[in-house]
């Protein structure tokens, strides 16, 4: 944890030197409100923005239809939870065996399972993909029963003060630790051969395959950093979130959310769509009622699909 | 993709066979309950016949007009929560109120079909996704309407007076009438409907929509005939359920799991053929039910309380029998993407062929 | 003869591209109209256009006289106006029969009528006896007649054939020629895609040449033929 | 799987025949797995410990478990297993207030008689049933011991409501908002969440702009902890927060000591109340490692009046029925009689201590009659 709580005060400041009406100046209540969930909304959606990068991976990328999306985040938190009880270790510092140990288990699924319906009807992917969501959920369902399980850290609750808005540490670091992903993964994508055969492969894969790329190759390549974004994702999450074996679905679906809204395959989309439906979601509990907010994201989401298919940056659709 | 099914030649002799014994069929469970007592086996019997009803409803939309709903839990909770929301709050005995279900699934259908039927493919499963989900949450959040989470417990079926006859809804009994009936009433009307013009129609729309497009077929007319269809049948069934578990909260009726499970009877069983979901009602409903509660075997005699596999399956499956759904999934659309009906199908097909070579004169007549 | 088809200064736009720009011509009754350009000349989005898969961006199509701009694919199939496809559109788990059945239907609701009409088709075709068979498993040429087939079910007034002969041997090439012909005599209005310049010469009593979304030419074959600027656009590095 | 191999014993155990001894069989309904799992554990300590006492007592009783994982419509179909295929004489639970309802309609309608050990729904016990006992005091107890509590120690003016849209959280929060209104304190805030996406930040927020005097809490144990951890987040800080019951009086939750300190929590039971609660602590702390919540001490008592009612009556539901009715039983948690009053039905009268969290152990603050420490009040402030 040396290396956060370094970058940390850095950050702050950054946020600090951002907005300087902040300082100093004493802020009605209604706009701490409004600054606070604004806040909240901008942090958690960080880490629906992985959730949604590993998908777009994945769907946008290698258009499979993966409903199991949600089902590797929660392997994610299972994982970290494991390393945490067992060995003690930190969540943030576990994404570096679970991302590695979802890589390999997406790249399996892949080879195993999705490789064989790559071409057929999109329903079948779908159905196939649910099928394997399932056979995750159950299977930790029988290792861990449905019991609800919690992640104490030291950090668990704390928070830095900023002029009075509440700034999770937990979320903080998660929030910076998907910051760093996506920048990375981007110069992956942009800088290196590799993935320029991913995007190559995204655009067309039979001029990719003409082209000399090695198909099967690239989109197990793809499931699998889809599936350790899912899983990193998993491990930011677990220090504020429960875990039990159902706690995927509601990702899946708002990866879909977030994928689409983004445009299909762009992983500035995927962020940007992140941050919206995190930032809905915070304000539409505030200034429309909690229980509401996850209605709001699937309304949202409709309009849309129905006006603007395209998503926000995307300019495509299959 | 290139496993199809062979020709389908329907000579009348074999449609009168099939007839009697779809007959014989029913009338055998019909006679059921006059030899099996237990409730156990009337229980399945009602979530058996249910499933069929379900998968017959999603087979309409799903398997012949090829239109995947993963959403159908909307019509299904709708259906439930009409039922029982009239007798609850208004004392609307539920043969009226299951008419009143039935009317709002189609008006559900009419409503998420404009909105869904413009998307295609996977946009189109997850707008139906969408859908249910937020009813869910709509019904969860308004609790002066809904009674939200909490749901709605049944206090009492009134007795139905009919034919001057006076039937209580009390045990497992009368409703595994109902159900058969209506499992019966429906496999009957989706028989009627596909060998109609509708059925010619919904599969053009299945197999391409340009196409049958082209060819005179308005797509948004009949796609949403047939889940104005599909949506009756099940929102039928969520009635029923209501009043047979005599539980219903937005979670158990319009979560994903419930739209996920009527895919699955078709898929498992065979999409887009008559049988198909009874089959896979055949198949999956008995499987869920023992894994969810072994006990039921034992009840029925079929295994002592002590035995080692009731024992594991209490402690190890009974909260995970979804797994099975799971693998089950995953095997039939890799190895058997016709379902369970293909696979017969095709062995029935090897040893038709078998037959046909060895006596070339007989098969000719077809 | 009276006009059946007008096409009147149809645009279409995808974007900023123009896949056809102001494009005029008509088509008479009972004659054929051939439909020539390179690739992406925008043939097959005229087709698309005429059939109302899309709406023109711009200019209108008159069908019998009527305006049918906005028309749904549908629409025009009951008006009386019905296509096939440059790459074959099989209802590919249903049987050769069904197919064609579903063509019928779209002018009867009884199944018994629709199956003698799908059965005569399917004699016009010299495909009945592969009338039990799964359209998915035919030959492309039996694919390119089942289309046909299935159109004729529909019983138009004016058959538009996307490149019909594609992908097809002399022979079965030939088959569909005097198809094409036959129907002529019965009196059917034809327009026809085609890249075999031998067949649509053949065949076209007009012909219209497109060529980059433009009308390049229009006239009878012999005039095309003749024709400098269609030689030199098309046919001359088609030739060469 | 030590869990599981536990159970597997003690059925195993409970299976062999003992001749000679009274034969009772009870069902036993509970949220053995899901969400609510970690307070259902302390329910099976509870009816494990009353087995053995039973046993002393030579009642062999055997226990018929049924897990509902926290859902009515799997413990409707448990207790129709109960009823019909097990036959059994008699049900304890289930634990949550939605399954005991649901479950109660059916203890009358088969005729079954049933101990709700410790839901707090107010209709179970109000709808005439007269097959269903209630041991637990109902949802208007929690609110008011709290809110008679917090204007003991102050003067708090205005009170927020942040509950679980459950039949539980419904049903305490009616009812304290009823109190709430009737002493006079401005409700703030109404905020119902649903379980399973726990960010409630934003609505932590909203609470903490409104400033209110007092936060009431209603849930289960995963929401309680991370909603107290959020509170801490952005910095809520009332007079004084009350947790109502439940997750709020879990061992899990005293031990997340950062946010559980100060916290109040109304319950059914403490150790402190008696020396034969003192002697039930030591025997369940050597037992099963941990403290026993009020869960566990409902489900023991719930099941000694089952096992010694039913051994009596031979097992006739019928006749345990009219015993339960007429009967009196004293241990842990007091007299225990099923009255009739005030449109209850079979509702044992039960005072509600409440509880604080002081140096990471909870101790009884109210009502003064059994007082054993000095409330921390108004809340001091995030450690």
């Amino acid at each position: 944890m040396v290396a956060f709580a370094q970058s940390v005060p850095g950050a702050v400041l950054i946020l600090g030197g951002g907005v300087p009406a902040l300082a100093g100046t004493e802020l009605g209540p209604r706009m701490m409100v409004f600054l606070q969930s604004v806040l909240s909304g901008v942090l958690v959606g960080g880490v629906y923005a992985l959730i949604g990068i590993g998908l777009t991976m994945i769907f946008g990328v290698m258009r499979v239809t993966n409903f199991a999306h949600g089902e590797l985040v929660m392997l994610g938190m299972y994982l970290t939870w494991g390393l945490f009880h067992w060995l003690r270790l930190d969540p943030f510092l576990s994404i570096v065996l679970v991302a590695p140990a979802l890589f390999l288990w997406g790249a399996f699924l892949q080879r195993a399972f999705v490789n064989r319906v790559l071409d057929a009807l999109p329903q079948n992917q779908i159905l196939l993909t649910i099928g394997l969501g399932l056979v995750m959920s159950n299977g930790v369902m029988l290792a861990f029963t449905s019991d609800y399980r919690i992640l104490t850290t030291s950090y668990s609750s704390a928070s830095y003060d900023l002029a009075g808005i509440s700034v999770s540490k937990p979320l903080l670091y998660a929030f910076l630790v998907t910051v760093a992903i996506t920048v990375l993964l981007y110069g992956f994508l942009l800088r290196t051969d590799t993935g320029q055969a991913i995007r190559a492969t995204a655009q067309d894969r039979e001029a990719a395959q003409l082209m000399g790329i090695n198909v099967r190759w690239t989109s197990m390549l793809a499931f699998g950093i889809g599936a350790a974004l899912a899983g990193a994702a998993g491990a930011l999450i677990s220090p504020t979130y429960y875990i039990f074996p159902q706690v995927g679905s509601a990702f899946t679906l708002k990866a879909f959310v977030i994928v689409v809204l983004g445009g299909m395959g762009s992983v500035v989309g995927a962020t940007l769509g992140g941050v919206i439906i995190g930032l809905t979601e915070s304000l539409a509990a505030v200034y429309i009622a909690g229980g509401l907010k996850d209605l709001v994201v699937f309304v949202l989401f409709l309009a849309l699909l129905v006006f603007k298919p395209s998503g926000l940056l995307g300019k495509t659709r299959a | 993709m290139n496993r199809r099914p062979p020709p389908v030649l329907r000579p009348r002799g074999v449609a009168a066979l099939e007839l009697v014994l779809f007959a014989a069929a029913v009338i055998a469970l019909w006679c059921v309950p006059v030899f099996v007592k237990k409730p156990y086996v009337l229980h399945m019997g009602v979530i058996l016949f249910l499933a069929v009803i379900q998968g017959q409803a999603w087979n309409v939309v799903g398997g012949y007009a090829g239109q995947y709903s993963v959403g159908h839990a909307a019509y299904f909770g709708v259906g439930a929560y009409t039922t029982m929301m009239l007798l609850e709050l208004h004392h609307i005995a539920p043969w009226w109120g299951l008419g009143a279900a039935i009317a709002n699934g189609v008006l559900l259908s009419l409503i998420i079909g404009t909105i869904t039927f413009r998307l295609r493919g996977p946009y189109f499963v997850l707008a139906s996704i969408s859908m249910a989900e937020i009813l869910r949450y709509a019904f969860l959040y308004y609790k002066d309407l809904t009674r939200g989470a909490e749901g709605f417990l049944l206090s009492e079926i009134p007795t139905l007076h009919l034919f001057g006859q006076e039937f209580e809804f009390v045990t497992k009994r009368p409703f595994y009438f109902v159900t058969l009936g209506l499992a019966a009433i429906t496999i009957v009307a989706n028989h009627l409907v596909q060998h109609s013009k509708l059925g010619y129609y919904f599969q053009a729309i299945r197999e391409d929509q340009d196409a049958a497009s082209s060819l005179g077929i308005g797509l948004t007319l009949y796609k949403s005939v047939a889940l104005a269809i599909s949506a009756a049948f099940t929102a039928l069934s969520g009635g029923i359920y209501a009043m047979f578990v005599k539980f219903i909260a937005p979670d158990l009726v319009f979560g994903i799991d419930v739209s996920v499970q009527f895919v699955l009877i078709c898929i498992i069983g065979g999409i887009g053929t008559i049988y198909g979901p009874v089959i896979g009602a055949m198949v999956l409903v008995p499987l869920s039910e023992v894994l969810r509660n072994p006990r039921g075997l034992v009840q029925v005699g079929l295994a002592s309380p002590d035995s080692s596999f009731v024992q594991f399956v209490e402690a190890h499956l009974s909260n995970a029998h979804l797994l099975v759904y799971g693998v089950l999934v995953v095997v039939v659309i890799l190895f058997a993407p016709d379902g369970v009906l293909g696979l017969l199908r095709r062995a029935g097909a090897r040893l038709r062929r078998r037959r046909e070579a060895q006596g070339e004169a007989g098969a000719a007549g077809a | 003869m009276p006009t059946i088809l007008d096409i009147r200064h149809v645009s279409k736009f995808f974007g900023g591209l123009a896949a056809n720009s102001d494009v005029s011509f008509s088509v008479e009754q009972g004659m054929i109209m051939g439909l020539i350009g390179p690739n992406g000349a925008g043939k097959t989005t005229l087709f698309n256009c005429i059939t109302g898969f899309y709406p023109p961006s711009r200019g209108d199509v008159l069908f019998k006289g009527v305006r049918t701009n906005g028309l749904q694919p549908n629409q025009m199939c009951h008006l009386g106006m019905v296509r096939t496809w440059q790459k074959v559109r099989p209802l590919a788990k249903m049987s050769v029969l069904d197919n064609v059945m579903v063509g019928a239907l779209a002018r009867t609701t009884r199944l018994e009528v629709a199956r003698e009409v799908a059965t005569a088709q399917l004699e016009v075709v010299r495909l009945a006896h592969k009338a039990g068979a799964i359209a998915g498993g035919l030959p492309i040429g039996e694919r390119k007649k089942l289309e046909v087939a299935r159109a004729l079910a529909t019983r138009p007034a004016l058959l538009l054939l996307d490149e019909v002969m594609g992908g097809l041997n002399p022979a079965e090439s030939e088959e569909i020629i005097q198809l094409i012909l036959e129907l002529k005599r019965s009196g059917l209005t034809q327009m026809v895609i085609e890249h075999d310049m031998k067949a649509i010469m053949r065949i076209s009593d007009r012909i219209v040449v497109l060529n980059s979304g433009e009308k390049l030419a229009e006239g009878e074959p012999q005039q095309i033929v003749n024709d400098k600027a269609v030689v030199a656009a098309y046919l001359g590095e088609e030739v060469a | 799987m030590s869990k599981l191999l536990a159970s597997a014993l003690a059925a195993l155990a409970i299976a062999l025949p003992d001749a000679g001894q009274a034969q009772v069989k009870i069902g036993f309904i509970n949220s053995i797995t899901g969400p609510e799992a970690p307070i259902g554990e302390n329910l099976t300590n509870g009816v494990d410990l009353a087995v053995e006492d039973l046993r002393k007592k030579g009642v062999n009783v055997t226990v018929v478990r049924q897990d509902d994982t926290g859902k009515p419509q799997v413990a409707m179909s448990a207790m129709e297993q109960l009823a019909t295929g097990d036959e059994v004489a008699v049900v304890v639970g289930p634990y949550t207030s939605a399954s005991s309802n649901a479950v109660a309609k059916l203890a009358q309608q088969y005729k079954v008689p049933q101990i709700v050990p410790a839901a707090a729904k107010e209709e179970i016990t109000r709808q005439g049933y007269t097959y269903v006992y209630r041991l637990n005091a109902p949802a208007h107890q929690y609110a008011q011991s709290l809110i008679d509590a917090a204007l003991a120690f102050g003067k708090p003016r205005s009170i927020a409501f942040v509950y679980e849209s459950t039949d539980f959280g419904t049903s305490v929060t009616a009812a304290g908002k009823a109190y709430a209104k009737a002493k006079g304190l401005r409700i703030v805030a109404d905020e119902t969440y649903q379980k399973g996406a726990p960010d409630y930040r934003s609505t932590l927020t909203k609470i903490k702009a409104a400033g209110p005097d007092l936060v009431f809490m209603v849930s289960y144990v995963a929401d309680a902890i991370l909603l107290m951890r959020q509170s801490r987040e952005v910095g809520l800080k009332p007079q004084a927060f009350l947790g109502g019951g439940a997750g709020f009086d879990t061992a899990q939750f005293e031990s997340e000591r950062d946010i559980s300190t100060h916290v109040f929590s109304v319950t059914q039971w403490t150790p402190e109340s008696s020396p034969a609660s003192q002697e039930f602590e030591r025997r369940y702390r050597a037992r099963f490692g941990k403290k026993p919540t009020y869960h566990a001490a409902c489900a023991y008592v719930a099941t000694l009046v089952a096992g010694e009612t039913a051994a009596k009556a031979g097992g006739d539901r019928r006749k345990i029925q009219a015993a339960l009715g007429s009967g009196r039983w004293s241990g842990i948690l007091g007299d225990v009689k099923f009255e009739t009053y005030e449109g209850f039905t079979n509702q044992n009268k039960l005072v509600m201590p409440v509880i604080q969290y002081q140096g990471g152990r909870s101790v009884t603050v109210f009502p003064p009659a059994v007082v054993k420490a000095k409330p921390v009040y108004p809340f001091p402030g995030w450690r």
